[in-house]
């Protein structure tokens, strides 16, 4: 089999010209054929959104799950089956907003899969509407008058609640995403990366000139040895109105399958269903 | 001879009413007879009144008894509510220190210092209940070794102290009762019956079965009165290579259980009311993406809250027409403990074959109390995947059109077969498409295979001959049946395999008086089936959260027919 | 003279179908015409197919027109897909750039450089679609000013070059056509009528409704097509001092109006299909606690995710079916554009009325698309709070029994006047119970408010006399009632209060031939209808997502009569 | 009249003798008496759970919601009538595991009310499952083999998201939880209140003593003007096994009652529902 990212590719996308989506799908193409990953290994599992519709242009396996719902899908089906990369992608209202305890959740069980929030800090699909990344007085279809919240950050909450793998990328910068990925893919763990990714159509005040005015690029995962050192950072650029881009923090624990799974070496879905019957009988037995 | 013994323990909660109960359960039912229980118990955890409730036959009778011979009596509430529903000349067992309160005259009622005994004896209160039960051997024929066997068991893991205690403390009763009474007379037991039978809750069946059936994904969050079957599988599913996990919410259990049914697995989750009604998206989602998953609903007390640890059949409309959308489904209930076995199976299979979201409907009633009941004949059940193969496919649809809307499955992960699923309405291929015609088809598609399912759906019970009929389903057979030998000319038909509508309910329904028992305020079955046979039925139905009393029914239905 | 006139303009998303078809409809609408509008947009922003159709009528007639005057193609597959459905010698006028694409022999086809044009004169490919409404004109008898005048208004306040462009481009285009087609025959219009008419969606008019109807706290997430609820209400409440929150998702949405309206607001959510399903604990808590709130719900097609931005008519079961246990609520789905604001403020009055959820029904056709209405008489709609007063009561029991299960309310934080609210069951005052007596009162009680509200509810809609019955309900009375007058005696009846369900239903539907007409695919108010007639109906269902055509459902019926 | 505790109390709570929650009965009630505040303008928001039905025991206005939404209801409640003294209270399950996301999104909307979090790292009321504060390894009733997650922090998610009030109490200290519930009722904005609150009937490991031995109070807001060093001390203690008890954190913003409510004077619910006539005309009127 030849390894080109366009084996990857199902169809034409869908998305506005300029989209941020365009760079996630692309990165995750060449890192797919960089690491010759056949496409039935891979498992796409996508929220609903602009973002979510990523499912619908690769040529893996893929599965469009409800609004919100893409972390526990994904974490069952990786553990149904640990031979599959399993990819979460989805957008900022999906994982911030109605998803968000399953996000922090799967930050704390570290269920071996990768997750991309693709973060316009807009909700796109529905044509404009604030969500929990947008910045306060950021004027929406919703908020005619501004939003009245502080606006949260994934990055800091993945930190705050044990994730193992924290990054960030932008849309802007394709072959750092590519970069991150990589790595994402082969993290053992929970691996998340929040992904700047400019919404061209509804969200004209985050555009790729204005992230590009305020991104640092972090060359090490500096974090990697030291937790707080890494969320103070992050911290302290929000503050300062920057944003840290690339692996920000690396950590090891023991995932989701080591704990859960007692057989890692045959997938659960590869095994036959049959049980000896003195098992169930035994089972029977203890109401004797 | 009909044997047949009821018993009422009431305390406090932290009495040990359930201890005790669960000890002369366990007893009678390894003598040889069925047992049924009943707990009503509040959904708090201490200082409030609860009781349990114990029947003892040498026949299969399982529902609640309304007249007791025995009423174990910690507290004075148990005095209070209770002493009614003692038959005449019934025993009453209380504590002594409970005064200013009027025992009923015709009862036999033997008064005993419970917690001093305990006190003194032990320098602790917990083992007035145990003590208890050592009063209680005394009126009974059988060997007191049922009950020490029994300790045995159960106090050897804890400790030669400890078992040696509760001995103590059962003799200590017993011969409290001897000296202070003298010989009492002795309740006669039919002979000592050699059984393989076990004591069991029904949601204990439930995850036994689902092992059995190949489930190997729970995903769950607690819930009254639902809780035992994650708990269940938490422990055993292990040992089967299954995963079992407590998830954040209910949405997450659904959703996590239909990604491991996408992925290939057979998963199930199991909840109650309000955490059914949050899994109401995943349900649809489910419909849409042909995603077998099993939903196992212990019915409790609704709306809302409700009343979480009592009894009612109120969630039939949901399961049926809950949620947003044209949704294929199933919905079956067992209405005995020795179906529920065989209908876990078959809602796992079920949900392979078709593809589709199953609810399997239990209630609080049946899930939580113990019943006799054989093991099941576990050879007779079957794990049938219907289209589900291991085969490499580079064209894989996996909506494909097919005569009966069944499309091949297999698992995520076979080289070179690509899954695409979506909620979104999508091609054979599962791209998602809203072209009208193949819209029209897809939905055409997942709706056809309820008609083929109809097919295979557990038959309706009928028992009796009569012109007359009663309709009932889930636990309400049990006091239905119990009093059907007493109605002349009466039939019961049980509906068991509740959606897709079966065509036979007309024809199996004939009658001129069709009366519906079930247990809920609105008649859920009656509307249905007076839908189907566009007749008026006459609904007899409890909704105080408490199961049907035989006699009530009989007496409702005496005045109808 | 009945004038009519149907427009279909095509392209890509983002080729500006919308701003012109949505030009040509206001200067129709206050031309005197009644307009209605369909949008057939994908749920992706960019680069797919869309087409907006635009119906313009001297009489009032809302539904989809099968046959079209005038297609407007801006790509190709406006051609493929639309112009069989031009009538005989209908007008096309298309991109000339489109090749390769056979023409209908008798269209009148007018092939434009729309793309060119603009590029050439104004840099920007953007001004083709008011090139094309030039072209446009040309066809057209009434004065240029009727487009100019709304140019005028909505580029004004973006600056005077935006607005002389356009006249510009407007201008171009008509000379184009002038040029080079000479002369076109022009189509005669009525006389221009003055009128008082608004051209607004479903959507607006709810929102407004609300408002008037005393909505002061409105709680949602943005779903399609219910969206522009949020969103109308996030700009206009402020005025009104209510409070708009977009919270972080539909549970949050549900709980948090409940909360207001516990407190003693009237409160409102809005959603479609998931965020409906997302809802339903919180209906069941809401039927509990006999807490009024309004749920909207703009159907799409689905189930699950579905179609996002297509039509259908498949909650009615869940409306009034889903959630666990027996809950009371009401159902309502206002049939008719001009019916909207009145069902709304009904849906408000009766939530408080009977302290109930109550569920107004809308469809994406009628919530997204434009209409030409009446501005409503407003002082004909009152708010009717029921029993709800400003009385300081120190035994204040919020579930007092009553004698028509309606207990009194007030806000909460008034002297002395203590809450208690719970989704469990409860005492009068509110307090926690789970005793068996009173588990069934309130039980009643909450369910014996239907009873009253069944009164209350609107009644079914009669329209034509006959024999026959044509039963409807939602927007699918728009289609049926055009086709009414050519159907021998036949009537049609639109049920529009669907829960409690009404007594009358049998009388009403007293027919040897009942025919439904709905737009789902399982027949939802067909079972109910045959429910309550014993009748078996015929079923005249549609459900690819896009509304019916008056001419499909003659086909039909013509076949069935 | 006579604001004494006992005023507040409805009827004898039907919780285990020694559970952690009485002590927050206990603590809230003296609160209210301090403060003289009526019973009606009190409204306590109560989860499922045993913590929940703290809102059956007491005399003051009170809603018991569903499992989980405590936050929506109690800011809808407070919005209506900012005259009200709300307070939400319920578990750590309610909190941290269903209702996670009303959490995190109420820390940054800064509703004006108070929440106190019954964390008694259990399932309570369904006797006995892991809660997302159990500790790793923790012998449950769903977790026979040990819980396999990593504990999540109450405290520490609030500081990361944005909350203007941040303490931890301890049912074995009434004294310092009713200062802190004090302090609580008057703070603007949302005050966040996590309370070590033992389960004696189903958490046998997290008892008393064994908070005892591992609590650390604080005597000052120490973090009230650097929350980064706050969230540093907190995320030491717990590494250390202490719990930092008091106010950890405290700031002033703009609450949501402040950008959301124009009128801040009169109560929404008590003022009328008519409308001029003419101002929905001009609604209709921007359709002509
Ligand atoms: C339960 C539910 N609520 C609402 C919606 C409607 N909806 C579709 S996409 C979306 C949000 C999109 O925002 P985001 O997640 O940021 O994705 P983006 O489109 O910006 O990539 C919403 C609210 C839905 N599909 N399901
Ligand atoms: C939606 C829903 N799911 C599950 C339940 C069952 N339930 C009742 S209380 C509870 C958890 C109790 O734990 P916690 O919130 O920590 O309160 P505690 O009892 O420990 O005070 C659960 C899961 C419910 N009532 N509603
Ligand atoms: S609307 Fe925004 S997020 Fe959606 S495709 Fe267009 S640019 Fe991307
Ligand atoms: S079970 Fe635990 S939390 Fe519940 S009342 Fe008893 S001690 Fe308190
Ligand atoms: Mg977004
Ligand atoms: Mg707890």
């Amino acid at each position: 089999m030849n390894y080109e990212p366009k084996i990857y590719e199902a169809k034409k996308p869908g998305w506005c010209p300029g989209c941020g989506d365009f760079a996630v799908l692309a990165a995750l193409k060449q890192v797919f054929a960089k690491n010759k990953i056949p496409p039935w290994q891979i498992t796409i599992v996508s929220g609903i959104g602009c973002s979510g519709k990523i499912s619908d242009y690769v040529a893996t396996n893929s599965v469009h799950t409800l609004h919100g719902r893409v972390l526990p899908v994904a974490t069952a089906i990786k553990l149904s089956n640990p031979e599959l990369y399993v990819i979460g992608a989805g957008g900022d209202g999906d994982a911030y907003a109605i998803g968000l305890f399953h996000f922090i959740h799967s930050c704390r069980r570290n269920p071996e899969i990768t997750y991309i929030v693709m973060n316009n800090q807009i909700y796109g699909l529905t044509k404009g509407q604030f969500s929990p990344t947008s910045s306060k007085g950021f004027v929406t279809t919703s908020t005619p008058y501004g939003v009245q919240e502080e606006s949260i950050d994934g990055v800091l909450l993945a930190l705050e609640s044990g994730a193992t793998f924290v990054a960030r990328g932008f849309s802007g910068d394709v072959k750092q995403l590519t970069e991150i990925f990589d790595k994402a893919l082969k993290h053992k763990g929970f691996a998340f990366i929040d992904v700047l990714s400019p919404c061209v159509t509804f969200n004209r005040f985050n555009t790729y000139d204005w992230f590009r005015k305020r991104i640092v690029k972090v060359e090490e995962p500096f974090g990697i040895r030291h937790l707080p050192r890494a969320i103070r950072f992050v911290r302290e650029a929000l503050e300062d109105g920057r944003f840290l881009t690339g692996i920000i923090f690396e950590t090891k624990k023991s995932t989701l399958s080591d704990l859960i799974l007692k057989d890692k070496k045959v997938p659960l879905v590869k095994k036959g269903l049959e049980v000896k019957k003195e098992d169930i009988l035994d089972l029977f037995y203890i109401f004797k | 001879m009909n044997f047949e013994l009821s018993i009422r323990i009431g305390g406090q909660a932290g009495d040990g009413a359930l201890t005790i109960g669960n000890i002369i359960a366990k007893a009678f039912s390894r003598y040889g007879l069925f047992i049924s229980t009943y707990k009503d118990f509040p959904s708090q955890i201490r200082e409030i009144h609860t009781n349990y409730t114990l029947r003892a036959c040498s026949e299969k009778k399982y529902s609640r008894p309304s007249k007791l011979d025995f009423l174990f009596a910690f507290d004075k509430e148990s005095i209070l509510y209770h002493q009614h529903e003692l038959k005449k000349n019934g025993i009453i067992i209380t504590e002594q220190k409970i005064s200013e309160v009027d025992f009923r005259n015709d009862a036999k009622v033997y008064r005993v210092p419970f917690f001093d005994l305990s006190v003194d004896n032990f320098k602790k209160h917990i083992f007035k209940n145990t003590i208890a039960l050592g009063v209680f051997s005394e009126f009974l024929e059988i060997d007191e070794k049922e009950f020490k066997n029994i300790f045995e068991e159960r106090y050897k893991r804890k400790g030669e102290e400890i078992l040696n205690t509760n001995i103590k403390a059962f003799d200590l009763g017993k011969n409290f009762i001897k000296e202070k009474f003298g010989n009492t007379e002795k309740i006669k037991f039919p002979p000592k019956k050699k059984n393989e039978s076990i004591l069991i809750s029904g949601n204990e069946i439930c995850a036994i079965s689902a092992i059995y059936s190949g489930c190997r994904f729970y995903a769950g969050y607690p819930i009254t009165p639902a809780t035992e079957i994650l708990e269940f599988l938490a422990k055993f599913m292990p040992k089967f290579e299954g995963v079992v996990i407590q998830v954040e919410d209910e949405i997450a259990a659904i959703n996590s259980a239909i990604g491991a049914g996408i992925a290939g697995l057979r998963a199930m989750t199991a909840s109650s009311g309000p955490g059914i009604s949050l899994m109401t998206e995943g349900l649809s989602y489910a419909g849409m993406t042909e995603t077998p998953v099993v939903i196992v609903d212990s019915q409790r007390a609704g709306p809302s809250t409700g009343m979480p640890t009592k009894f009612e059949q109120s969630d039939l409309f949901h399961a049926v027409f809950g949620g947003h959308g044209d949704i294929p489904r199933a919905v079956i209930a067992p209405s005995h403990p020795e179906e529920i076995f065989e209908f876990t199976n078959i809602a796992f299979n079920l949900a392979e074959k078709y593809q589709i979201p199953v609810f399997l409907l239990l209630d609080q009633f049946i899930s939580q109390n113990l019943f006799t009941i054989k093991i099941p004949e576990i050879e007779k059940y079957r794990v049938e995947r219907g289209k589900f193969a291991e085969e490499t496919n580079k064209n894989f649809k996996r909506f494909e059109l097919s005569e009966k809307g069944i499309s091949n499955r297999t698992f995520i992960g076979l080289p070179d077969t690509l899954f695409h699923i979506t909620g979104v309405e999508h091609r054979e291929d599962g791209s998602i498409t809203t072209y009208a015609s193949l819209r029209k088809k897809m939905m055409d598609k997942r709706l056809l295979k309820l008609k083929y399912l109809k097919e295979e759906l557990p038959q309706p019970l009928v028992i009796g001959q009569g012109e007359n009929v009663i309709v009932t389903w889930g636990s309400s057979r049990l006091p239905v049946e119990e009093i059907l030998p007493e109605l002349e000319n009466t039939r019961m038909v049980v509906i068991r395999g509740i959606y897709p509508f079966k065509d036979n309910l007309k024809e199996i329904l004939k009658s001129n008086k069709i009366i519906c028992v079930e247990q809920n305020a609105q008649g859920q079955l009656s509307f249905i089936i007076e839908k189907w046979t566009g007749k008026e039925v006459i609904k007899v139905l409890k909704y105080n959260g408490r199961p049907f009393y035989p006699e009530e029914i009989i007496e409702k239905i005496r005045k109808i027919l």
